[in-house]
């Protein structure tokens, strides 16, 4: 694999993963009315710098645009790199965009309103720093930076249980980080053994040649710090209990951009670098791929808690990126990305909507829910969007990935493309008995807590404010995938270029 | 051609319109008036384009825009118009046209009125998207969409749990089916690298047998789902909770259809494989016996007419699989007239009698509603095939076809139509004429439509009753699209090869000519004894309805488990709901407690209990006594220094 | 050389006596006065290898100086009157105590200990007498060691001052 | 002439005895002393090992292990007489507020 | 008499001016001690500690030669130099919080001061020894300030039972490392690290050699409160004045690493074999008792010094692999330790001092974030910075080990580590947990010193910084080893 890059004139990089965590430090000394302005206006900038991004972006070529680098600490041969290519703006694209709408939504945030966004502000920072890091060293301190905020989020500004789920959340991920690190530092070191080169940086070590052995072992490391922030079945069981406890924000966040650190993961790393080791572990992978979508499906469905529904839909969802990243063909690889942007986009939604309804109910069990749509009429249709999205309707966003990481799979393996297919009935089974418990179905409930919901209001500007960008990216994905394919063809052709030769 | 591209896009806008604008501005009757003059321009055009098609044969493929590029191929939004389509997309829009006329009287002073019309334009213009299509991504794309918006429509009640579970049902069941239909879809791209037919019909000889056989039985089980056939149908009796505008648009000319039109459109996949085409007929033929026998015993004046939907379906998919696409093609033209004509009648009918659908509380209501009640015969006239309304024409050939190709299908065909006859007069006689069981309350309010459903009722009945005699001219002009020999974008490999596979059909003989084929099935045995035994259906049901000779009940105790097994639906609704929902949910419920909290988190809770355990453990060596200290210390010392001095 | 062999097997053996005297006798003040006993048998070993210095040091320290300390410590906490030993640990240690002298004896018996490479020969040491060769490396190679360790004692000193002593001052804040 | 090794093996023994009063004795005076014993144990080593070796250097150490062993009784004591003074107890199976 | 002439003359005068550090400390050790025992004027008290420390590790930066002075047994080289600075400073910031703790608890005695310079002398001599003796004095006189200082809490008995556990276990280590010194003696005939080193050969490694060096790392060990013999820590910790614990823990571990380094390397180069195994069993021992037993404490002062047991055993991991990489990694954690390990125990000295807080309980964290967001994020720091989590820089201490470690294919130690690392987050994120996810029970604000607020800004900015920029402390530490290495002959 060999790269080119296109130098920044300018460090645009540097200065995005900087401005939030400026305005965390602005903010840690300005009173609590300036919160909430400072920060949208900050993940405004960003979103505005993304977005020009995206489209200066060249995407006719493969190289690493935007690139900085500058020598950090020589000793160990690490050094400071950031640059994009099309993976890690789409997914930089996409953090921006769940910032912007997590802190529009957050606006009715009462609690520690300070501390609350100072939090979101440095996850952002960190949630950018690992999309475009491309030394090992900045990556990881990125990946495991995040872990602080996010903690925070969940445990101060969650629910009941918020300490257990934190907990959880944070030994669990930095447990497999750590291994992701020991892994990362086997090759560093195998790398200075075998080639006297001292480098931590991605690009030196995409081209080890490392003996069959070491990559499985090298593999299984990453692997292990990847699948668990997917997260991958059976490694999920954290996901659901921190998503019942986070604020919806920290949901929005967490299954919007955190999930995708573990996919982008395998995408960036473990293919590149383990070719050999990857098609090895196909079937492996494979089989954890369907069990997810199928498996974890079924778990949806046999929850009451909303957000523990769409949390364990989220593990779903991942099965297809797996699946598609692991059938190592263009189609699946465009398949996993695009579900991969799609996910973020439904999966906020959703959360959204839960957070919404609890906003106005006070409850996220199913069982207290029923015929809302008939009070909220634009929440609904808004709602229904998302809901259908996430199950795979051609059109919308989620069916354009699905479809790729199907064919893609289809190709490799017949069983696999056509059991993760049926999550096209069980997946909207599950969104659907969501939807039809919460907004449909009147019936069951008594009348005078219908007689209470009369008096429900619709969304106001800033919860449409917050919807919108989100709904919008679903119809732009679903009806024009061309544009996002385009984007990222190269992209997808260059980290399969061990596999397809070219 | 260009502007065909208006027929999808016209109901497209005025959903849009009215989505956007239907609460705040445009309210009651402005919303359905532009439904309606969404749906009537692209009538208006597809009639255009289908009088230009016949006029001028041939096919026109117009790509719209690219939608996703799949390594070489690219899947684009695009027009295929040809006779086929353009027949299709007639029937859809004329129809609809017709519904949404009669909905804009339905739905009145119904609050959410803006949102059923929204709905109604969304619904328009993906089956329109399915018609028109020239790829399957794009049929898939309109495939589901029908499937979205019948889910709002159904569910358009959606307060009402029966409503809502029905929706819920309809599209979870459609979904099974669109499994199999998005895995045909994908073996497609991966056989022949195109989605587009023509593209797949002149590569097909290049395909193995199996591979096609696949494919075909893989799209049909989308067709399976979608048209309702045995197995994926339990969804259409429950969706008639939806207004009745929606049951008509669904049931007669739609979403139910597109299975039919699927298979047709995609005739020479078919076609090439055997087991395919036997597949689709033993299917369609089961479809129509078990349906019919559904049919006999219901007390539901909507689901009576669901099934007969069913069965009806069941007769169309037979004749695809006789090779016969043209008459399934005619019937489903014919039958999309006279079964709107049903379901509107009975629209108008629960309108007068304010929603009561059981029809043992009806009674002699034609006397009340007249127009209602004889355009409803009309309809119940076509449906028994009764000469020389429309179903006869469209109907017969099928039964007699099946006669010259297969005695068994002939014989289940055969029988269903004599149900048929039975059970749509049981419905007639118990409803509009028999004993006064109204209640007394309803009685005084029972009133005639008013005319905005009453026209749609009569233009309806009138087609119901003369189109059977453009029986040749829909032969003729289906030709180019359904006929190999006569098929302009196919290669000669491929016409052969579709050819072999319609060889079945070879034997029959059946005149296109609509008089001609009076006088044929008069005279012939097989179609004397069709006719008969639907006038000998039309006549049991005056006997035992009508009449009153037969005691119902009676014969209901003396063939008791017949009876339950078909007013149980043949159990098939009871063993889905045990298995694949209650079975489902329940298995879901246990495997979570075991699998993710007992087992996973068991062992991620488990380690972290462990660690704590553990910490407690060697809390205890840390006793605070010196004497302990230094006992261990030692201990270590020992050990410590014993390990070194081994290795030495 | 005899007299040195009888004095090692004399003076070990009572010492080894003693010092099993300090740790089992229950009483507090004879394993004080074991321990004088043992440290007088050290000295005597010393005696016996030649380092006439250090065995005079032993004794003056030690036997006089240090164990005064005891003795005074002694008399002013009341008799013990618990448990002389804890039995559990006894049974462990005593075992293992045994098995790490087995070890540290296998260690002194089989090691190869080097020989001389110093500075000094025996003939050298001999020649100017124990006293002042020790003496003379104290006060000239070890010097800076022998400053730290004045220091070590002069901070002891202040440390058992400001440990032993009463807290007059927060007694009268305590008071009042 | 009594091998040095001897020497040193007593001396290893003297220092497991000392190690075993500290580990079973309760008096804390008596731990002190075990201390004592201990650090007395390592002359023996030091001296056999200058006669081994005909250096000085050895003794010189012995020097210092005296005076620290000073320091530590000086320390101890005071330790002792203090937490005599807050407690009135001197046993260590009672002395272990720190624990765990 | 002639001989004996000849070797006193022939040993010349030894070089002074590289101790002027030393001799700074020692004066004004006098100084404050006259200070004490005339005016007992608390301000000049700490005025002229602090203006001696600062003025020793200005001196200490300032010396650029080194020297081995004092007839071989005293080595001034970059090595002892920058511990030597880090040392005095760690001093310094425990000498700027002493004051406001000793008088909030009533125990205010002029002896901290100049018993605390004193260790820091013992400590100085410690990491400048060049021979088995120096080394000794210097940790004893190190540690018998210590044994003073954590018992000198003015009637507070668990300080004395503290004081007096870690004085006899204490003395046992001392006895251990007397006994493994006497075995060396035995086995080369010299208490010079470079006479040893000729001796300890690979071909000369038996029995006495090893049980030498066996019975001196066992005294090490226990010095730097390596699991099993670590007993005296928790309790000694626990027990003694908080100020005084933080010294304890940080400076007195820091210099016994620093020696345990260059004993190791400079003694025992050939023998690493054996070293590197020793050293990797206890360190794995120390992180699997520090931890658990950590997570199960209530007392965040006995639970941090549970994790400083812990935090041995990653820094002693290290001395597992025989690489430059290896003692670099160690030097780099045991400087970098200095932040974390003030941070928390100063924080906690700071805490102490506040309204409604009992002896540092965990209870007494409840809600502090609502109730001095500053002070709540600083222990948050400290905590992140102890297990290791980026972007502060505990999480390079880490990873210099674990490159240490991977690159000497050590995966088994790497991977207790590893597990161990992630055990410990049980008991940091709860002290995080407490603070930030509790409500609180009082709403007083925590009052501080400018002293106290100031160390501990300073000490969490330099764990923040380092966890961006630790290229300069990198490159500290390799120098350090590098002149480690080189006086050795690589």
């Amino acid at each position: 694999m060999t790269v080119e890059f296109i130098n920044a004139t300018f460090p645009l990089i540097t200065i995005t993963i900087l401005i939030p965590i400026v305005a965390a430090g602005i903010l840690f000394f300005m009173s609590e009315k300036h919160a909430k302005p400072v920060s949208i206006i900050t993940s405004l900038v960003v979103f505005v710098i993304t977005t020009y991004m995206l489209f200066v972006y060249d995407y006719n070529t493969y190289a690493i645009q935007f690139y900085e680098k500058y020598t950090w600490i020589p000793f160990l041969g690490i050094s400071y790199e950031v640059g994009v290519d099309a993976l890690s703006l789409t997914m930089v694209w996409l953090t921006a965009v769940s910032f912007l709408v997590a802190f529009i939504w957050s606006t009715n945030i009462e609690k520690r309103i300070k501390e609350y966004f100072i939090a979101f502000l440095i996850l952002e920072a960190a949630c950018i720093g690992v999309f475009v890091s491309w030394d090992m060293v900045w990556f990881y301190i990125f990946w495991e930076a995040m872990l602080i905020p996010m903690f925070l989020i969940i445990g101060v500004w969650g629910y009941a249980e918020r300490i257990y789920a934190a907990t959880k959340f944070f030994i669990y991920t930095f447990f497999g980080s750590l291994f992701l690190l020991i892994g990362v530092i086997g090759m560093y070191i195998y790398q200075y053994v075998e080639k006297g080169v001292l480098s931590t940086s991605y690009f030196d070590l995409v081209n080890l040649g490392l003996p069959f052995k070491l990559e499985i072992i090298f593999f299984l490391l990453l692997a292990l710090g990847f699948a668990i922030k997917v997260p991958m079945w059976p490694f999920h069981t954290w996901l659901p209990a921190a998503h019942v406890q986070a604020p919806t924000a920290g949901s929005v966040i967490l299954a919007a951009v955190l999930l995708k650190m573990g996919t982008y993961g395998f995408v960036r790393f473990s293919l590149p670098w383990f070719p050999e080791a990857s098609k090895y572990f196909v079937p492996v992978m494979f089989t954890l791929g369907v069990i997810a979508i199928i498996y974890t499906a079924m778990m949806a469905i046999a929850q009451t808690h909303i957000k523990r529904l769409i949390a364990y839909s989220s593990v779903s969802h991942m099965g297809f990126v797996t699946i598609g990243t692991f059938a190592l063909n263009m189609e699946g690889m465009n398949g996993a990305i695009i579900t991969m942007l799609s996910h973020g986009f439904t999966s906020a939604a959703l959360f959204l909507a839960a957070g919404f309804i609890y906003e106005r109910v006070h409850s996220y069990d199913i069982k207290d829910l029923g015929g809302l749509a008939r009070f909220m009429p634009v929440f609904a249709t808004l709602f229904m969007i998302s809901a259908m999205a996430s199950a795979g309707l051609p059109g919308l966003s989620g069916f354009v990935g699905e479809f790729l990481a199907l064919y893609g799979t289809f190709k490799v393996s017949v069983l696999t493309a056509v059991l993760a297919g049926l999550s096209l009935v069980v997946g909207a089974g599950y969104t659907l008995w969501l939807y039809h418990k919460a907004m449909f179905k009147e019936s069951e409930l008594p009348p005078e807590k219908i007689e209470k919901w009369e008096k429900l209001k619709d969304m106001n500007t800033v919860e449409l404010l917050s919807f919108l960008p989100l709904v919008i990216m679903m119809f732009v994905i679903g009806l024009y995938p061309k544009w996002w394919i385009e984007l990222i063809q190269t992209t997808s052709a260059a980290i399969l270029s061990k596999f397809i030769g070219g | 051609m260009e502007y065909l591209w208006i027929i999808p896009f016209s109901p497209l806008v005025a959903f849009i319109i009215i989505g956007l604008f239907g609460y705040k501005f445009l309210r009651e009757p402005l919303s359905g008036i532009i439904a309606v003059v969404g749906v009537a321009i692209s009538a208006v055009a597809s009639i255009i384009g289908f009088l230009q098609v016949a006029s001028t044969g041939g096919y026109y493929n117009l790509k719209l825009f690219t939608w996703m590029p799949i390594g070489d191929y690219e899947i684009a939004v695009s027009i295929l118009w040809d006779p086929l389509s353009a027949l299709m997309t007639c029937v859809v829009t004329v129809i609809s046209t017709f519904i949404f006329i009669f909905a804009t009287g339905y739905m009145k002073n119904e609050p959410s009125y803006p949102r059923f019309f929204a709905y109604l334009s969304l619904f328009v213009f993906m089956m329109l998207m399915l018609t028109l299509s020239d790829n399957l991504m794009q049929l898939f794309f309109g495939w589901e969409g029908v499937g979205l918006a019948s889910y709002l429509l159904i569910g358009f009640y959606h307060h009402k749990s029966s409503a809502a579970d029905a929706a819920f049902e309809s599209f979870i069941t459609n979904r099974v089916g669109d499994w199999l239909f998005l895995t045909g879809a994908i073996l497609t791209l991966a056989t022949f690298g195109t989605l587009d037919y023509l593209d797949i019909f002149n590569k097909l000889p290049e395909a193995e047998y199996w591979v096609i056989t696949a494919i075909a039985l893989l799209l049909f089980g989308g067709a399976v789902g979608k048209s309702a056939q045995l197995g994926l149908h339990i969804w259409l009796p429950n969706a008639m909770e939806g207004p009745t505008p929606v049951s008509a648009l669904i049931h007669a000319a739609t979403m139910v259809a597109a299975g039919v039109y699927m298979v047709a459109r995609l005739m020479p996949i078919f076609a090439s494989s055997d087991i395919a085409l036997d597949v689709v007929l033993f299917v369609g033929t089961a479809s129509a016996f078990i349906a019919a026998t559904m049919g006999l015993v219901q007390n539901d004046i909507k689901r009576i007419i669901a099934y007969s939907t069913m069965s009806q379906l069941g007769y169309m998919f037979a004749a695809e699989g006789l090779g016969l696409f043209k008459e399934g093609m005619f019937h489903l033209t014919s039958h999309a007239v006279f079964k709107a004509l049903l379901f509107l009648a009975a629209g108008s009918v629960l309108i007068g009698i304010h929603h009561i659908l059981n029809i043992q509380r009806m009674g002699q209501l034609r006397k009340y509603m007249p127009i209602t009640a004889l355009t409803f015969l009309i309809g119940a006239l076509a449906l028994a095939g009764i000469p020389p309304f429309a179903g006869f024409f469209s109907k017969d050939p099928i039964i007699e076809g099946a006669y010259e190709i297969s005695k068994a299908v002939w014989f289940f065909l055969w029988a269903g139509a004599g149900l048929t006859a039975f059970y749509i007069f049981r419905l007639y006689f118990l409803a509009f004429e028999d004993g006064d069981r109204l209640d007394p309350h309803v009685k005084s309010h029972v009133h005639e439509s008013p005319p905005s459903m009453t026209v749609p009722l009569i233009v309806l009945a009138t087609g119901a009753v003369f189109l059977g005699f453009f029986k040749e001219f829909f032969s003729n002009f289906l030709r180019p699209s359904l006929d190999p020999a006569y098929m302009p974008f196919l290669s000669e490999e491929t016409k052969r090869l579709v050819e072999e596979g319609l060889s079945r059909a070879h034997h029959v003989h059946l005149a296109d000519d609509a008089i001609h084929f009076l006088i044929h099935s008069l005279t012939s045995p097989v179609g004397i004894l069709a006719l008969l035994t639907a006038i000998g259906g039309i006549f049991a049901a005056w006997v035992i309805y009508q009449l009153r000779k037969i005691d119902a009940r009676e014969i209901a105790r003396t063939f008791k488990p017949i009876y339950l097994l078909f007013y149980n639906r043949w159990y098939f609704d009871f063993v889905y709901y045990a298995t694949f929902v209650y079975g489902y949910y329940k298995f879901s419920r246990i495997l979570w407690f075991i699998g993710d909290k007992v087992i996973i988190d068991g062992i991620v809770d488990g380690s972290a209990k462990g660690s704590m355990v553990a910490g407690d453990g060697l809390r205890l060596f840390h006793s605070g006594k010196i004497g302990a200290y230094i006992t261990q210390m030692a201990i270590g010392i020992l050990i410590f220094l014993g390990i070194f001095l081994l290795l030495v | 050389m005899e007299l040195n062999a009888t004095g090692f097997w004399v003076f070990s053996s009572l010492a080894v006596l003693s010092a099993i005297g300090v740790v089992f006798f229950r009483n507090i003040i004879y394993a004080v006065l074991s321990l004088i006993s043992t440290l007088i048998m050290v000295s005597g070993l010393f005696f016996t290898m030649g380092a006439e210095l250090i065995g005079a040091l032993q004794i003056l320290i030690y036997a006089v100086a240090i164990v005064v300390f005891y003795v005074l410590v002694i008399s002013t906490v009341p008799e013990f009157k618990g448990q002389a030993f804890e039995t559990k640990y006894m049974l462990i240690s005593v075992p293992v105590g045994f098995l790490i002298f087995l070890e540290l004896a296998f260690v002194s018996l089989y090691g190869a200990w080097s020989s001389n490479t110093g500075i000094f020969t025996q003939e050298l040491i001999q020649q100017v007498g124990n006293t002042k060769a020790v003496a003379t490396l104290l006060f000239t190679k070890y010097l800076f060691p022998f400053e730290v360790a004045s220091l070590i004692l002069l901070v002891a000193m202040i440390g058992a001052i400001v440990i032993g002593r009463k807290d007059h001052v927060i007694d009268e804040e305590a008071e009042k | 002439m009594v091998p040095y090794e001897y020497y040193v093996a007593l001396s290893g023994l003297l220092m497991v005895l000392g190690l075993i009063g500290v580990a079973i004795r309760r008096n804390i005076i008596a731990l002190l002393i075990s201390t004592e014993l201990m650090l007395n144990a390592v002359n023996i080593a030091f001296v056999a090992f200058d006669m081994k070796l005909g250096e000085v250097a050895g003794q010189v150490f012995v020097f210092f292990i005296l005076t620290i062993a000073a320091a530590e009784a000086a320390i101890g004591l005071g330790l002792i007489m203090a937490i005599y003074r807050l407690r009135k107890d001197v046993d260590t199976e009672t002395l272990t507020e720190l624990k765990q | 008499m002639s001989v004996l002439y000849e070797i006193v003359a022939g040993l010349g005068i030894p070089n002074f001016g590289v101790l002027i550090p030393e001799i700074i400390i020692l004066l004004t050790a006098f100084v404050v001690f006259g200070i004490e025992l005339f005016t007992k004027s608390r301000f000049w008290i700490t005025t002229a500690t602090t203006v001696g420390l600062l003025l020793a590790a200005f001196v200490s930066t300032q010396i650029e030669t080194g020297d081995i002075t004092f007839y071989g047994l005293y080595i001034v080289d970059t090595f002892s130099l920058t511990f030597k600075t880090f040392l005095i400073l760690t001093t310094l910031f425990v000498v700027a919080i002493l004051r406001p703790y000793l008088e909030a608890k009533n125990t205010y005695y002029g002896e901290y001061y100049y018993l605390i310079l004193f260790s820091l002398l013992g400590m100085m001599i410690m990491v400048s020894s060049a021979s088995l003796i120096t080394f000794y004095v210097g940790i004893e006189l190190a540690s018998i300030s210590i044994y003073i200082l954590a018992g000198m809490f003015k009637r507070d008995y668990l300080s004395k039972e503290g004081a007096f556990k870690y004085l006899i276990i204490g003395g046992t280590g001392t006895a251990l490392i007397s006994y493994g010194i006497a075995l060396i003696y035995g086995k080369t005939g010299s208490f010079d690290f470079r006479a040893i080193a000729e001796t300890f050969v690979e071909n000369n490694l038996d029995v006495g050699a090893i049980g030498g060096l066996i019975i001196l790392i066992i005294g090490l060990a226990l010095k730097a409160s390596s699991v099993p013999f670590h007993f005296w820590t928790p309790d000694a910790y626990q027990g003694a004045p908080t100020p005084i614990t933080a010294f304890m823990a940080v400076a007195a571990k820091i210099a016994t690493f620093a020696v345990i380094l260059r004993v190791m390397v400079e003694a025992f180069p050939f023998a690493f074999e054996t070293w590197n195994l020793a050293w990797a069993l206890l360190a794995a021992a120390s992180m699997i008792v520090g931890n658990f037993v950590a997570l199960r404490q209530d007392n965040v002062k006995r639970m941090l010094a549970y994790s400083s047991i812990a935090h041995s055993g990653y820094i002693l991991a290290a001395l597992a692999a025989p690489t430059e990489i290896a003692f670099t990694a160690l030097v780099f954690y045991s400087i970098v330790y200095i932040f974390m390990g003030l941070g928390g125990f100063i924080f906690l000295s700071m805490m102490e001092r506040q309204y409604g807080w009992r002896d540092s309980h965990i209870n007494d964290f409840k809600g502090l974030a609502q109730r001095s967001p500053l002070v709540a994020l600083l222990m948050l720091i400290y905590m992140f910075s102890m297990l290791g989590i980026p972007p502060t820089v505990g999480f390079f201490g880490k990873l210099g080990v674990f490159v240490a470690l991977i690159g000497s294919d050590i995966w088994w130690l790497a991977v207790v580590l590893v597990v161990m690392s992630i055990v410990s987050a049980g008991y940091y994120l709860r002290v995080v947990i407490y603070m930030y996810m509790y409500e609180p029970t009082t709403k007083a604000k925590v009052n501080y010193t400018f002293g106290e607020i100031a160390t501990l800004i300073l000490m969490a900015g330099f764990i923040l910084y380092l966890g961006i920029y630790s290229t300069d402390f990198w490159e500290i530490s390799r120098i350090v080893v590098e002149m480690l290495m080189q006086s050795i002959g690589g």
